[in-house]
């Protein structure tokens, strides 16, 4: 379980200060998985730097499972808008490398869970390759695939589809989601998209303009519906959404 | 005499410094025939490809001695850089015309050209040229060309009228045809010298004195010895151009000894004129007498 | 291999251009020193052993400088990088120093190193060592932060930081500026070797000049020129393989 | 400006430290060869007027071998970016003079260009003029192709493209490439004003050294370095009004 | 009106020709505003630079008012995925591009219509500034402007939205369409997003995969509707294009 309790960010640069988020509380149940929208510049990469670690300059407590937040303890996955693949290494160097971090050892537990993924997601064949070589589909699944082998805490992934043309976004979300659907890893996501956050959040969170604060969590009936842009309730639900960004990201 | 062989005790390393220029034979002889050793004398001949170069290390305190001229050494004196000058040698110094300059004789020379390089014992010689023929330094253009090479090259090919140069420069160019004009040598005088710091006079006495008797004796084998048998070690040590193989005369050359006090004033009150050195310098101190004999 | 087969192409034809442009212009001022670049090949013979054993101590010298200077430049240009507290102390001396023209400061440079090789070594790193720390910072400085992003969320360690991101980010960076480097620490041969040694392709030039040797001296040109080449074409060869990604 | 005047600020910094830093070296070492800097200033005095008039005939030696450099450098980079049949023709050349050591040619030039200015600026244009070519020409191919897209499709002529986009997207590194070839013209003093002239700033420190006269040895060198940041500055200046948008 | 005529594209790289685009026929008439869509790498920015003037090796015929497209002769805008704004020039300089181009003199029709699209795209205050300087946003109004300002005879946009986020795309949307419904240029303008392209084209291409032909040219009767996405008919009309996308874009 995520707990995240009167979490705010200010900035120091160049000798002024930007408050950049907060007061933010929230609690995330095991296996649960959240969306979160909010106005550009509002914080939400903020927020999902803290809870990777990469943030460390916060006030307000973040706990993770009990106990304080803390990557080297925790194991945290984390997949940035432009998939955050290091193009000096091999796609399986790429994927391997959160057990190379964490110097696991590859037990039969693992080895299958790799195979595994790697089968779900369809990159077997691309292991020698360079991220350079992938379109960004491929990219994609790679880094998705990072996420999955290492089993991790806690997910976090910052508009992780946004770079991705039309049909292979509804593709990553598809593979995605039944991927998701397999481990139920506790997960967070940023998204610009409506359609997005109704498809796979299981609760949507709604952020306000700079400094973030939360505007409202709504639970989505919606969550992993087959077709689901063709149903009625989704008009809605995304139509009530819609009025809250009109409304300048109030209620 | 009190010869050093034999003594093994803590004998020092001479560190010797020159261009390569004639001057340096007797000591490259003296190192290929073994006449240091004779000597019990450890050496460390540096040869240099440029004045700078030299002047830098010596300065540096890498060399003990080196081959100067008498200009270098008022210019240490003069910044109080304590360095004597204990023996001659033989370099000579020549002012050539190029061949299709029109220069016959000393006469001819006014309004020319001329290579040299600046405040030089090069420029000295020049300026004591001129005025032994009733001419001012002022009746020539004078050109810098620091590099003995170039400026060899630019009087071949017309640049200039005339150049000052060493050997092996200046024979090659007499040799395409260029008139010697006069040298330092005409004129009896010698303006390449020996010299080492007074701190190596102070500590290494008994080396320096070694290194004067293999070079007295190099000088006798040198004068009594035909050029071709030791020909091949000059023109790799010194950088003499491999066609002059066969072609290479040396000058009688002379035991080692002390430059004319008058010589060195003459050298001092030129220097001082053209405003190269501003202290009042004594020849008596510019000199010391090691005494090997 | 293939964009080395495509240099050494490039530079074969480039030579055999040079050579012709050469030969015309010796054709044409017929001066003693631009000998007819036959003239040059036809008396290679004469100096070929000789050149071997120059050519080798002078890329012993090269290599000791640049060596030295990688390390110097890397470690410094780090330190530069991720502390801002050393960035401030040592960026004015390093802005300052650049300009500074180094060949001047040859008394200083024998005065503490001597004649030997230490001291032409030492020369050579001196001129090169600024330019790799400020390209070592700079190429360091300029990793977006983001890229450290998910490799800290999987609390790795500074020094795999280091490992994983640092090194392979600067690496094409710190190839290029080794090539630079090359270039330079030849040049730099010319003042190095004209002292304190008789071995060199730098004093082979020198003393082939002193000698009014122009065909010697040009054939020490042309064969300081492929020197040159090959050690770009051997980084050429090491940046394949380290940076297979590009 | 503020550009400017960090940078000076920075290079006071840097001076000051220096000068520590070699008061120290010198004290220790206590050698002719290493006067400490308050000696050196403190003789600054008779060097006065002198200096004045090397600086500037040093400048302008600098500045037209640069501007040559920059005339010719431009012209072939952009013939060569533009034109694949002259980049074909013209890049083995580049590539194989690149490395080779112009200082070596410093004969034939004087004997092509006379003792002269002209030959003290065509060796500055000889060793510049080849790293402008090829940072023009890479700059130029390194303008997305897509940048013309707007332009072309507004029916601009190949000037109006030229002067549009051309021209303001390689200023940057056109910039750069004056700032690196400043440096490197500076050192080339040395060479260029070691014969047939009396004044120059490189004249000025050779001159001196050949005295044995270090204080206006070491005076020369720093005034060499001044000067180089102060082209350092104006060319920050100048891009400051050149490329306000940086 | 704009006619092409079997216009077909092959680009030659590296000695293999890659077939890009066609054989593509269509008739755009005078103030129409079609929008494209297809897959990615199917030809679709191909077609725009054979019409924009920047690809001049094509196959088949293109006629604007019925003479050869010369972007010499005619007026064409063009606004790229990236804006297409000039990073060198300030926002006024950028804007006044067309005209500068064109050597046309501002006369007192032209002026005023400067001053009408400056204000309704609110960038009046931005004349001085560098693009660096402006949001995603803003740049893109700028790059409005420019084609605008030109009054041309052809309008054409790759992507023109697609680096905007969700909320400032929606409003960059709806003012281009303001500005559209006053001038009435013939448009053209590629689009990844089912939504935008039932926002904003009178009629939808759709394009099959690489070499792209037209499979299907839909007309659209939601154009310019307001409250779109609540409508029922737009339910219907993008579940049936993405029927056609899920049949790897063929009907
Ligand atoms: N390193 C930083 N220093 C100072 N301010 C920053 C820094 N990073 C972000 N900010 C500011 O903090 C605020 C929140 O930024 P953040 O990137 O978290 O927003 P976001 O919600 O992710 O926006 P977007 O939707 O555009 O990605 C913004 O106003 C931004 O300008
Ligand atoms: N300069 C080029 N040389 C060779 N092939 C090219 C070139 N430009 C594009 N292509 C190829 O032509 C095809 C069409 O490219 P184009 O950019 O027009 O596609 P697109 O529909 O705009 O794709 P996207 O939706 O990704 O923008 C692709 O297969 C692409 O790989
Ligand atoms: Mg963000
Ligand atoms: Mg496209």
């Amino acid at each position: 379980m995520l707990e995240i309790n009167n979490l705010s960010v200010t900035y120091n640069s160049n000798k002024n200060k930007v408050k950049a988020l907060g007061p933010v509380s929230m609690e995330i149940k095991e296996g649960e998985i959240y969306a979160i929208i909010g106005p550009s510049g509002c914080g939400k990469s903020t927020l999902l730097n803290v809870l990777s670690g990469i943030i460390q300059n916060y006030e307000g407590k973040v706990l993770l499972n009990n106990e304080v937040l803390n990557p080297k303890r925790h194991s945290i996955g984390f997949i940035p808008q432009n998939f955050g693949l290091f193009p000096w290494k091999t796609v399986e160097k790429n994927y391997m490398l959160s057990l190379d971090i964490k110097k696991k050892a590859i037990d039969r537990n693992i080895a299958d869970r790799i195979d595994y993924v790697l089968d779900k997601l369809n990159i077997q064949s691309l292991k020698d390759r360079y991220p350079n070589e992938l379109s960004g589909g491929q990219k994609q699944r790679v880094s998705i695939a990072r996420s999955f082998i290492m089993n991790p805490d806690l997910l976090l992934m910052d508009e992780p589809f946004s770079a991705l043309d039309a049909l292979t976004r509804e593709e990553a979300q598809e593979l995605f989601i039944g991927l998701w659907n397999q481990y139920k890893i506790t997960t967070l996501f940023v998204t610009h998209s409506i359609e997005e956050a109704i498809f796979m959040g299981k609760k949507i969170v709604i952020i306000s303009h700079c400094p973030g604060t939360i505007v409202k969590t709504i639970d989505n009936p919606l969550f992993n519906t087959e077709d689901l842009r063709e149903k009625e309730d989704y008009l809605k639900l995304s139509s009530y959404l819609r009025g809250i960004i009109k409304k300048g990201w109030t209620l | 005499s009190p010869s050093n062989t034999g003594e093994s005790t803590d004998k020092k390393t001479l560190n010797f410094g020159a261009m390569s220029s004639v001057d340096v034979i007797p000591m490259v002889i003296a190192n290929e025939k073994g006449f240091y050793k004779e000597e019990g004398l450890d050496i460390n001949l540096q040869i240099f490809k440029s004045a700078q170069d030299r002047d830098a290390a010596f300065q540096a305190g890498s060399l003990d001695g080196i081959i100067g001229d008498e200009v270098a050494i008022c210019l240490y004196q003069n910044a109080d850089f304590d360095v004597k000058i204990l023996g001659n040698t033989d370099g000579d110094f020549m002012l050539v015309a190029g061949a299709q300059s029109g220069i016959k004789s000393m006469k001819d020379i006014k309004g020319k050209k001329v290579a040299i390089s600046e405040k030089t014992v090069i420029e000295n010689t020049l300026d004591v040229l001129l005025e032994k023929n009733s001419l001012t330094p002022e009746d020539v253009v004078k050109t810098v060309i620091p590099a003995m090479p170039t400026r060899l090259e630019m009087l071949r090919t017309n640049n200039v009228d005339a150049a000052l140069l060493p050997e092996p420069f200046s024979t090659l160019a007499i040799k395409d045809g260029g008139i010697l004009l006069g040298s330092a040598g005409s004129l009896s005088t010698f303006p390449s010298v020996t010299a080492f710091t007074q701190q190596a006079i102070d500590a290494k006495s008994d080396e320096i004195k070694a290194f004067y008797r293999a070079y007295d004796k190099a000088v006798d084998y040198i004068n009594n010895t035909p050029v071709s048998e030791f020909e091949d070690i000059i023109i790799k040590a010194v950088g003499y151009p491999e066609d002059m193989k066969g072609q290479i005369v040396l000058p009688k050359l002379r035991k080692n000894t002390l430059p004319a006090e008058s010589e060195i004033q003459a050298v001092i009150d030129w220097a001082k004129k053209k405003g190269i050195i501003q202290k009042d310098l004594n020849p008596k101190d510019m000199t010391y007498d090691i005494n090997v004999k | 291999m293939k964009k080395a087969i495509k240099k050494i192409s490039i530079f074969l034809q480039g030579f055999l251009m040079i050579n012709i442009l050469w030969y015309l212009l010796a054709y044409v001022v017929k001066l003693r020193v631009l000998p007819s670049p036959i003239e040059v090949y036809l008396n290679i013979g004469q100096y070929s052993e000789n050149l071997y054993a120059n050519v080798l101590a002078s890329l012993y010298r090269v290599a000791a400088g640049i060596g030295i200077s990688l390390i110097l430049g890397v470690s410094i240009g780090l330190l530069m990088a991720y502390s801002r507290l050393w960035n401030k102390i040592l960026n004015p001396f390093v802005y300052f120093s650049y300009p500074v023209p180094k060949t001047a400061l040859l008394p200083i440079i024998m005065l503490l190193f001597g004649l030997g090789d230490v001291s032409k070594i030492m020369i050579i790193v001196l001129i090169l060592v600024f330019q790799i720390i400020v390209s070592v910072r700079d190429a360091v400085l300029n990793i977006p932060s983001d890229t450290y992003g998910p490799i800290k969320s999987l609390g790795a360690s500074i020094f795999q930081r280091f490992a994983h991101v640092t090194i392979p980010a600067i690496l094409p960076e710190l190839l290029t500026s080794i090539r630079l480097s090359i270039g330079t620490a030849l040049s730099i041969l010319f003042f190095a070797e004209g002292y304190g040694t008789q071995k060199g392709i730098g004093y082979f030039i020198l003393d082939a000049w002193v000698r009014i040797d122009y065909k010697g001296m040009y054939l020490g040109i042309i064969v300081l020129s492929i020197l040159g080449f090959m050690l770009f074409i051997a980084i050429d060869i090491l940046e394949e393989t380290l940076c297979k990604w590009k």
